[in-house]
């Protein structure tokens, strides 16, 4: 870093070095980017990261397999379902449990519920990057009913640690069914007004529209996932593809970009691919509580969790794209190795090329538009 | 930027107008709509604490009435935020006392793991949250006096309930027995020998009362077992009216809500 | 394409280089060896019928009784929904792995999370320095054998542990009183009365 | 919890209803009736007469007399320009927590109606910080120069009949020349902070509101084509009181004028969509970023204070200002009495036009603030491009419309008549589409219902 410092000294006057951060109010967390710029019009990004890196694989390696379950929630506390589901999902396989369906119903409905609270805010905070903050109030107003939803069925806002290894922790409270059921009548017309406010206002249409193009093959060159990567028109769902957990037994839509205002990739198809996706949610999220089964809500798993060596991979489609863990056992109660590939990390990889050319308020819709999360980024 | 044509040039003019108009309809309509915030904390309806869901994980709370000193807790605790030590009661050596029971409130992560394992419902998440304090060392709450350590309590065979205090009502107590701006403890200074123990600091002050911790073990494996074949206790206390302060004091594993003795309206909040 | 029939096409090509299928306890994996990853790598991504253009996951694993660091490389092709786990071993005191940027962009940054935490040197790497540990940071802290520094640059990284000083005070209080004789029957009559009594601190 | 200050009252109490109600109510009739006072009567001429002036009075007297006069004026002036930036503050705060479903401000006072006070208060007491490395001179003297930018329009900007402290000849003319020094003010703020967020600001600020100098510029040029002066009161005069009176209505051109200035001064004045150079999520702060204290909160007096400024300059220019339906002003000068002070009749009368003034003005403000929490921020050169590429030829456009306009009314006055009324309905039209798609908006929702309370 030092030595990137230096080098811009030499032609000072011509350039300017920003320090976009570490706080800065559109960096969504603790991120820095050395913004190298001539005017408006920046030269380079160079994203630097690391400001919230807690060692979260490190921790693993040291807590039991059940005791790892809390830590998921911290990686990537926007969505801490899909960390939760992911890393249950990797245990599952070391230990060769099946899942009981109405654990997985369960975890198919908490994960749904937790994505449209995932993308609440990253459209919100979308909008209001871009200037506009009415949006991002209304967003968080439908998240607060989601996260009152999911506080009623596993005790937390945030850190949800409502899946456990072999299923979920808990069943549906009492009335919850009709109270989902009623949120999604409400958000579904929610999301009508809400794209006839922001969504389809020629301002915001105009700073998104052909800013910060993602090809197609770029996307999948960096390993962007997830929205990001439909967003760039390719049309790939963890949910649908590889399938897990109940999801072959929804019917919903994968919403790709288009580039129905501009240039397929652009930051207006990321981010209405992601406004689609709670529609598509919300569907699976009813169609997953008219079709519950009955039964056991987790399997049985020895209380000392002691899976055999050997290693598994699991993939959940987040909400920030595809979540992998990399679960390796030695055969003790300990993980030998705990890795979670994430979303925001290789997306993080992106922005240094395409940034070039772009200007500095872009870099803001950019980075909202790739949607990242610090926490996640570093782990 | 590219060239535009006349339509595009047009079109942008006619876009505008359009979707300003929703907009400022839809701006303006929210000023006729209810806001959802209510004035925080004094203008709730309830206490906030009332309103939260029966699962909600606030600050742990442990009954000594009927803790079974099974330390399950303390080892399913990912970052082991609770200590308990066992010792044998001078006078009666058959009888274990707990000498030792502190949850540093200030580490604890609220995950729920260590009410899992608990048999009796002892340890439990209530719905407190409100427990700012100026010292961090005020946030370790010790559930055993030291100077009188309290019995493990014996589980009768075939026990449908146990009788626990209200839940919440104990760590209220607590709570509101210090102001927030009391001094915290003072600590000793550091032990220059300790250093080398430190590593294994928790469980080498745990291991100590050995033998009796292995004897520990078997029984509470049983009642564990015993425990997860009835429903979970959530499904119990959600069905009792939540409005009533203690419903979800309904402990682990009882069937029926049947410890209401304890469900006592008149103890909670004046309000 | 299964993996066994992927091992197969990598076993035909590259022959030696290209470890057995490892046996399938759960994820089944190949090992290749260091200098042949490159070329393994691009000719999976431009096969016609490999074609595993996205490189899921790029991570190490460090196994000091065997003295190796593996990195793993989880790959997977969007268009034929197959994928292949390629494991490489190098030598842990001095981890030197060709680097694969040039096939997959993706793992620009997955090698260099690796460099920072493993600190496996990719060659031909671009921009190989530390991602999200401070430059100056000592040390690789997902090796299983890292101490910690216990701190940096002056900022502690430990918290006293209340639990630990509570106990010791006790011991202490414990150790100043004369030990009284009568206490025991008075403590076992009146146990219930004492949680109710706020914690002395 | 035990904490060391009594627990909140469940309601407001009533004393405190009550206080916030008077203040509510009192502080605008206080500075509002000082205006409709002070502005009449401290006029050289009516100073001359009371003072027994005459032509062989010493000049230095007479200067004394003018001068204290003026300072009074001046005080009156910038009381009431701070006064409204406190009010508008606390008000835009409450509309936008009601647009966002929030409550918005509501500790101190009733609807938390004091909070600009305290906002004031807290600001005078903050520590006054100048960044090391800052040219210390121009960053403490920058926000002077907003303040005299911004408080020199209210030398022309009119409050009812004869109610404006001098109506200069060349009154329009003198603001859009006086707000120019705003722009030197942010511009030097964003210089000397020796930060390069506060720089982008400045720098911002610069192009932007140099930039739509032109716009306005042309759009005034409507209005003032249509009265055929530049002074105030003399647009205002050539005005009417009915709706299809006003110059907006009596000239397709100057319906489209009317947009184009207002988005002009909406720029001018940085506010949303133009609010670049203080782009919270881009800029962190902008030119801002480095002030604190009073220094700052001048900056954010003159901001808000400058909706009260561009709303009265498109009420003067467009929305026939002052003029009470159904009286003429000649009507009004005739019933002023050749007294010193003016008869009760015409005090009345300048009441009520103060009142129209005001009624109007508040409404523009409230578009302006109702726009901000609307739209999202227009991007650097999306704002250029607006202002060269639309805004420009649009209101030459109008300019050169209004002279051929102008031509035709000569020949045939109906005309200005029927487009009056023609355009009048037009917007009533309009309004109740609006109205109706607002409703719509409410019913879309489901439930969501007209409701009112929990203010």
């Amino acid at each position: 870093m030092e030595k990137l410092i230096l080098r811009r000294v030499d032609n000072a006057g011509e350039e300017m070095l920003l320090n976009f951060g570490p706080q800065h109010p559109s960096t969504h967390g603790v991120i820095n980017f050395l913004v190298d710029t001539d005017g408006e019009v920046m030269k380079k990004a160079i994203p630097d990261i690391g400001y919230l890196h807690r060692a979260l694989e490190k921790i693993g390696e040291s807590t039991g397999y059940p005791g790892f379950m809390p830590y998921t929630d911290r990686i990537d506390y926007v969505a801490a379902m899909f960390a939760n589901e992911g890393y249950a999902i990797a245990v599952e396989k070391l230990l060769k449990v099946e899942v009981p369906p109405r654990a997985q119903w369960l975890r198919a409905i908490s994960c749904e519920l937790c994505r449209i609270a995932s993308h609440l805010v990253s459209t919100g905070t979308m909008a209001s990057d871009i200037g506009a903050t009415t949006p991002l109030v209304h967003a968080l107003r439908e998240r607060e009913t989601v996260n009152d939803l999911l506080e009623a069925l596993c005790g937390a806002r945030l850190t949800y640690n409502y899946h456990r290894i072999g299923g979920v922790a808990f069943d549906l409270p009492e009335g919850w069914r009709d109270r989902v059921l009623k949120f999604l009548d409400h958000f579904d017309t929610m999301l009508v007004e809400w794209d006839r406010l922001i969504t389809f206002n020629s301002i915001y249409i105009k700073r998104l529209a052909n800013v910060a193009v993602i090809t197609k093959t770029q996307a999948i060159d960096y390993g962007l996932v997830g929205p990001n990567l439909r967003g760039s028109g390719m049309d790939w769902d963890v949910r649908r593809d590889v399938p897990y957990g109940a999801y072959p037994h929804f019917k919903f839509e994968v919403p790709v970009g288009r580039g129905s205002r501009g240039t397929v990739g652009d930051a207006f198809d990321r981010y209405y691919v992601r406004v689609l996706e709670m529609m598509e949610s919300s569907k699976i999220v009813r169609q997953a509580l008219e079709s519950m089964p009955e039964g056991e809500i987790i399997a049985k798993v020895p209380r000392k969790v002691k899976p055999e060596a050997g290693e598994a991979f699991s993939r959940v489609e987040s909400a920030r794209g595809e979540m992998a863990y990399y679960v390796v056992s030695d055969g003790t109660e300990k993980a030998y190795r705990v890795r979670a590939r994430t979303g925001s990390f290789t997306a993080m990889g992106i922005i240094e090329d395409i940034s070039p050319g772009l200007m500095v308020a872009d870099l803001v819709a950019l980075i909202a538009s790739i949607d990242v999360v610090a926490p996640e980024i570093d782990r | 930027m590219p060239k535009e044509t006349v339509e595009q040039y047009f079109g942008n003019v006619t876009e505008t107008v359009q979707s300003f108009w929703h907009g400022l309809s839809i701006t303006l309509s929210y000023l006729l709509r209810r806001p959802i915030t209510t004035q925080y904390p004094d203008r709730t309806e309830l206490p906030v604490r009332d309103m939260l869901p029966p699962r909600y994980r606030g600050f742990l709370e442990v009954d000594p009435d009927i803790c079974t000193g099974c330390q399950a807790c303390e080892r399913a605790c990912p970052i082991s935020c609770i200590q308990i030590n066992l010792e044998k009661d001078s006078a009666n050596p058959k009888l274990r006392v707990v000498t030792q029971f502190d949850i540093d409130e200030a580490k604890c992560m609220f995950c729920g793991l260590c009410v899992e394992p608990c048999p009796t419902g002892a340890i439990q998440h209530t719905r407190e949250f409100e427990g700012s304090q100026r010292s961090v060392r005020n946030l370790t709450l010790r559930w055993a006096d030291p100077e009188n350590p309290f019995p493990v309590y014996k589980v009768a065979k075939g026990a449908e309930y146990y009788p626990r205090a209200p839940l919440g009502s104990l760590v209220r107590a607590k709570l509101e027995a210090r102001r927030w701006d009391a001094p915290g403890p003072e600590f000793l200074p550091p032990d220059p020998t300790a250093t080398a123990k430190k590593p294994a600091g928790p469980k080498a002050a745990a291991a100590k009362p050995a033998p009796a911790k292995v004897a520990e073990a078997k029984p509470a494996e049983v009642v564990q077992a015993a425990a997860q074949a009835v429903p979970p206790a959530e499904a119990v206390s959600a069905a009792v009216p939540a409005k009533a302060d203690g419903a979800s004091a309904a402990p682990a594993a009882a069937p029926a809500p049947a410890p209401a003795s304890t469900v006592n309206p008149g103890d909670g909040q004046p309000a | 394409m299964t993996v066994n029939e992927i091992h197969e096409r990598l076993k035909a090509q590259f022959g030696e280089a290209v470890g057995p299928l490892s046996e399938p306890k759960i994820d089944a994996f190949v090992v290749v060896s260091g200098h042949k990853i490159v070329d393994v790598a691009r000719f999976l991504k431009e096969t016609p019928g490999l074609e595993l253009d996205h490189c899921n996951d790029l991570t190490a694993l460090d196994w000091p009784a065997r003295n190796v660091i593996e990195v793993v490389y989880h790959l997977f092709s969007y268009g034929h929904r197959h994928g292949i786990v390629l494991k490489v071993e190098a030598d842990r005191a001095n981890p030197v792995v060709p680097s694969v940027e040039g096939v997959w962009k993706a793992a620009n940054w997955l090698e260099r999370e690796c460099y920072d935490m493993f600190g496996v040197t990719f060659t031909g790497h671009p921009d190989l320095r530390r991602l999200l540990l401070p430059d100056d940071w000592q040390g690789f802290p997902l090796r299983k054998d890292y101490q910690e520094a216990g701190g940096y640059h002056g900022i502690p990284n430990t918290r006293e542990n209340p639990l630990v000083e509570l106990r010791r005070l006790d011991e202490k209080r414990r150790a100043e009183r004369p030990p009284p004789p009568p206490p025991p029957p008075a403590a076992t009559s009146n146990p219930p009365a004492a949680p109710a009594a706020p914690a002395k601190a | 919890m035990p904490v060391n200050y009594p627990p909140a009252p469940k309601f407001t109490p009533r004393w405190m209803i009550a206080v916030t109600l008077a203040a509510m109510v009192g502080i605008p009739a206080l500075i509002l009736g000082a205006v409709l006072l002070a502005t009449p009567l401290l006029q050289p001429a009516v100073i001359d007469a009371a003072l027994g002036f005459g032509p062989y009075t010493s000049p230095w007297a007479r200067d004394l007399a003018y001068a204290v006069a003026a300072l009074l004026l001046a005080l009156l002036m910038v009381n009431f320009g701070a006064i409204f930036s406190g009010a508008i503050s606390w008000y835009e705060r409450r509309v936008a927590g009601r647009i966002q479903s929030r409550i918005g401000p509501n500790r101190a006072g009733f609807l938390g109606f004091f909070v600009w006070i305290a906002d004031a208060v807290k600001m005078i007491l903050k520590e006054d910080l100048v960044p090391a490395d800052a040219d210390a001179l121009l960053f403490r003297a920058a926000p002077y120069f907003v303040l005299v930018g911004f408080a020199c329009t209210f030398v022309v900007l009119p409050f009812g009949h004869s109610l404006v402290v001098a109506d200069l000849d060349v009154g329009i003319f003198y603001v859009t020349s006086v707000t120019a020094l705003t722009v030197v003010g942010i511009l030097i703020s964003g210089w000397s902070s020796n930060s390069k967020w506060a720089l982008f600001g400045g720098m911002r600020s610069a192009a932007q509101v140099i930039s739509y100098e032109i716009p306005a510029g042309l759009a005034i040029f409507v209005p003032v084509a249509m009265a055929g002066t530049l002074s105030m009161q003399g647009l205002i005069r050539a005005q009417g009181g009915f709706p299809w009176e006003w110059f907006i209505f009596r000239n397709p051109a100057a319906l489209v004028a009317f947009f184009v200035l207002f988005t002009s001064q909406l720029a001018e004045a940085n506010r949303t969509p133009f609010d670049l150079p203080e782009a919270e999520s881009e800029l962190v702060a902008g030119y801002l970023s480095e002030y604190s204290g009073f220094r700052f909160a001048l900056f954010f007096l003159c901001e808000w204070g400058n909706i009260w400024v561009l709303s009265a300059i498109a009420t003067t220019l467009f929305l026939g200002g002052w003029q009470i339906p159904g009286i003429t002003a000649a009507q009004i000068d005739a019933v002023r009495g050749a007294g010193v002070v003016p008869s009760l009749a015409w005090w009345s009368w300048n009441a009520l036009s103060m009142a129209i003034f005001v009624a109007k003005t508040l409404v523009l403000c409230n578009v302006v603030v109702w726009l901000r929490w609307t739209l999202p921020r227009i991007r650097v050169d999306q704002m250029m491009n607006l202002c060269w590429k639309y805004l420009v030829p649009v209101a030459f456009g109008c300019l050169v419309f209004t002279l051929f306009w102008q031509v035709g009314v000569g020949a045939r006055p109906q005309l200005e008549v029927i487009t009056g009324c023609v355009l009048f309905v037009f917007a009533v039209v309009l309004a109740f589409l609006f109205g109706r798609r607002v409703r719509l908006n409410i019913q879309a929702v489901q439930g969501d219902k007209f409701d009112l309370s929990n203010w």
